[in-house]
């Protein structure tokens, strides 16, 4: 079993980059891979609660991330810097998180065997 | 002169370089995140005279960035104030 | 007022594509004439007629086509940042084996100068890019 | 060692599939093994037969055909980035009426699996984006 | 006659972008249109001697600047400040330019009619 | 670990913001620029101790940048030293 991090930062609304780039994890929890999914920077903006892409007929994101334990993706990790940075707290997010430290999360990191990014 | 940015960073900052008085900046797709007032200092936590600023309120929607968290200066409008803004000033610049 | 429009980014992978048609839709309700839409650079590819998102997503490319075919605007595809991302126009696609309907209902292919020519002619000229 | 590579922008548009076609140049002459090229988001308009540059350029679909033909290295683009962005399967194609020699020589369509199966494989994962 | 600004504000090697904006103003002057070419940040960097694009199998942009002339267009400006924040000087730079303050650019730029960027 | 960087300005500045001791980075593309010891203060302009920073000479030619024109503590490699990197270093991120 390998350990694959996915990193979002950046929105994942807007473009279909976002929803392209979940499907590959969901692929690698199907694989049965140890898959992470970081939020750091920009990306912690898209967890908040109350996105409407909708009204411009632009397909939801957050239902995929309601739906990863499903898929038996638990560990979602976000920087606490980045929360801070953006002053957010984590009832204002839509799924429940693993907040860390930017040391902290870097320390797992170097141990990853791959890295997704985009 | 109407600015039109659709990226916050870089190109944004790069925009407020080159504005004068009298001009207008839109941000729109993931540029409305500039709007917010976080994090501090941000691209646009200083104020530039004379110049307006709007964000694209279903942009802002898309994304979930309630007007609570933005700067008191931005203001906002929909596509119809867009246009009303590509009407009301010229040239136009795109930048992405 | 008169206005042409230019499109630079590839759809899906860009939010251009659709903040251009939302653009127009409320232009188009003011009362405004939208000249000419150019498609250029990665633009192109917003005029492939084999493009199937899935259903529960918007069709970028028929809602263009749609366009054209209710308020009769003008969806021109650039020659040159056609052919070198492989859309070809239908006398050049029979010549080479290619694909001869590679471009979807509405649009057609011309080359630079009918930008000019929308930009020359319109009020505005707004452009929207990766 | 053994290399995966994902290639995730267009060409011409962007450097991505210049800098990835260098490198894997650079890695086949060192000795190693690319194991698999997957197109993924706009890197599938690198597959495009009608792609046609002007002659003074080079060609980079035509360079991904003659990778696989030379060295053997798997092309995959994935069918649902594919779909979205108008290259289609050739049974798809067959069924919708869409065009069925989409796919330039030495490419073939699946699923994102081949892309984990490729990553699980190999020592190191490399990824060309916009 | 209306009055075209070309906005150039990065790097014009490493893909088509460039090549293809440069067409549109080529195009503009064969229209007989006032075409102004305006290399500003980054984009200064477009104008420097030696570069070799070729080694990459990129085509080079240069061939085409120097050509500018030929095709009428002789109205190119590059801002000022940008050269000094880059520490280039004008002998370092491929073709002949009209160097001005970013403020007698925006001057002129807001009497344009239409303004082209990438 | 090694950063695959395109791109100066924001996706450069993300990079350094979460590296670490001992980890690479490779400047590819236009990023090559932020090689260049101007605009004062840049990205790089603070060496970062215990992180190695190359630029990839083939992009740095291709724009006429001369290593005279960088800061002294980079590091230069062509593709065959991109692969050594790559074969030094794990896991690889790519900043896009």
């Amino acid at each position: 079993m390998k350990t694959l991090f996915f990193i979002i930062n950046k929105s994942l609304q807007g473009n279909v980059c976002g929803q392209e780039f979940l499907d590959m994890a969901l692929m690698a929890a199907a694989f049965d891979q140890k898959v992470v999914l970081l939020f750091e920077g920009e990306g912690v903006n898209a967890l908040v609660k109350n996105q409407c892409p909708d009204g411009l007929q632009l397909k939801n994101i957050v239902p995929v991330l309601n739906a990863l334990p499903i898929y038996d993706i638990n560990d979602v990790l976000v920087e606490e810097e980045s929360m801070t940075m953006w002053g957010l707290v984590e009832e204002e997010l839509e799924i429940s998180v693993h907040a860390l430290s930017r040391r902290a999360i870097k320390d797992q990191l170097n141990l990853a065997d791959h890295v997704f990014s985009f | 002169m109407l600015y039109i940015v659709n990226k916050k960073g870089d190109v944004l900052r790069n925009c407020l370089d080159t504005v004068s008085t009298d001009d207008v900046i839109l941000l729109i797709e993931s540029a409305v995140y500039a709007a917010v007032n976080k994090p501090q200092p941000s691209v646009l936590s200083e104020r530039i005279s004379g110049v307006a600023i709007y964000a694209l309120l279903p942009d802002m929607r898309a994304r979930g960035i309630d007007v609570a968290r933005c700067y008191e200066y931005i203001q906002y409008v929909d596509y119809a104030g867009f246009v009303d803004l590509v009407e009301q000033n010229n040239p136009v610049r795109s930048c992405c | 007022m008169k206005i042409s429009i230019q499109i630079n980014a590839s759809p899906y992978q860009y939010q251009a594509a659709d903040t251009a048609w939302h653009f127009i839709q409320a232009a188009i309700a003011k009362g405004h004439k939208v000249y000419r839409i150019f498609f250029y650079h990665d633009g192109v590819y917003n005029a492939y007629r084999d493009s199937r998102p899935p259903g529960d997503e918007r069709d970028i490319v028929k809602r263009w086509s749609g366009l054209q075919l209710e308020h009769d605007v003008d969806l021109v595809v650039c020659v040159s940042s056609a052919q070198r991302r492989g859309l070809l126009e239908q006398s050049v696609a029979l010549k080479v084996g290619g694909y001869e309907q590679a471009l979807s209902d509405g649009f057609r292919i011309a080359g630079l100068g009918l930008l000019m020519e929308a930009v020359i002619e319109s009020d505005r000229h707004i452009t929207f890019g990766a």
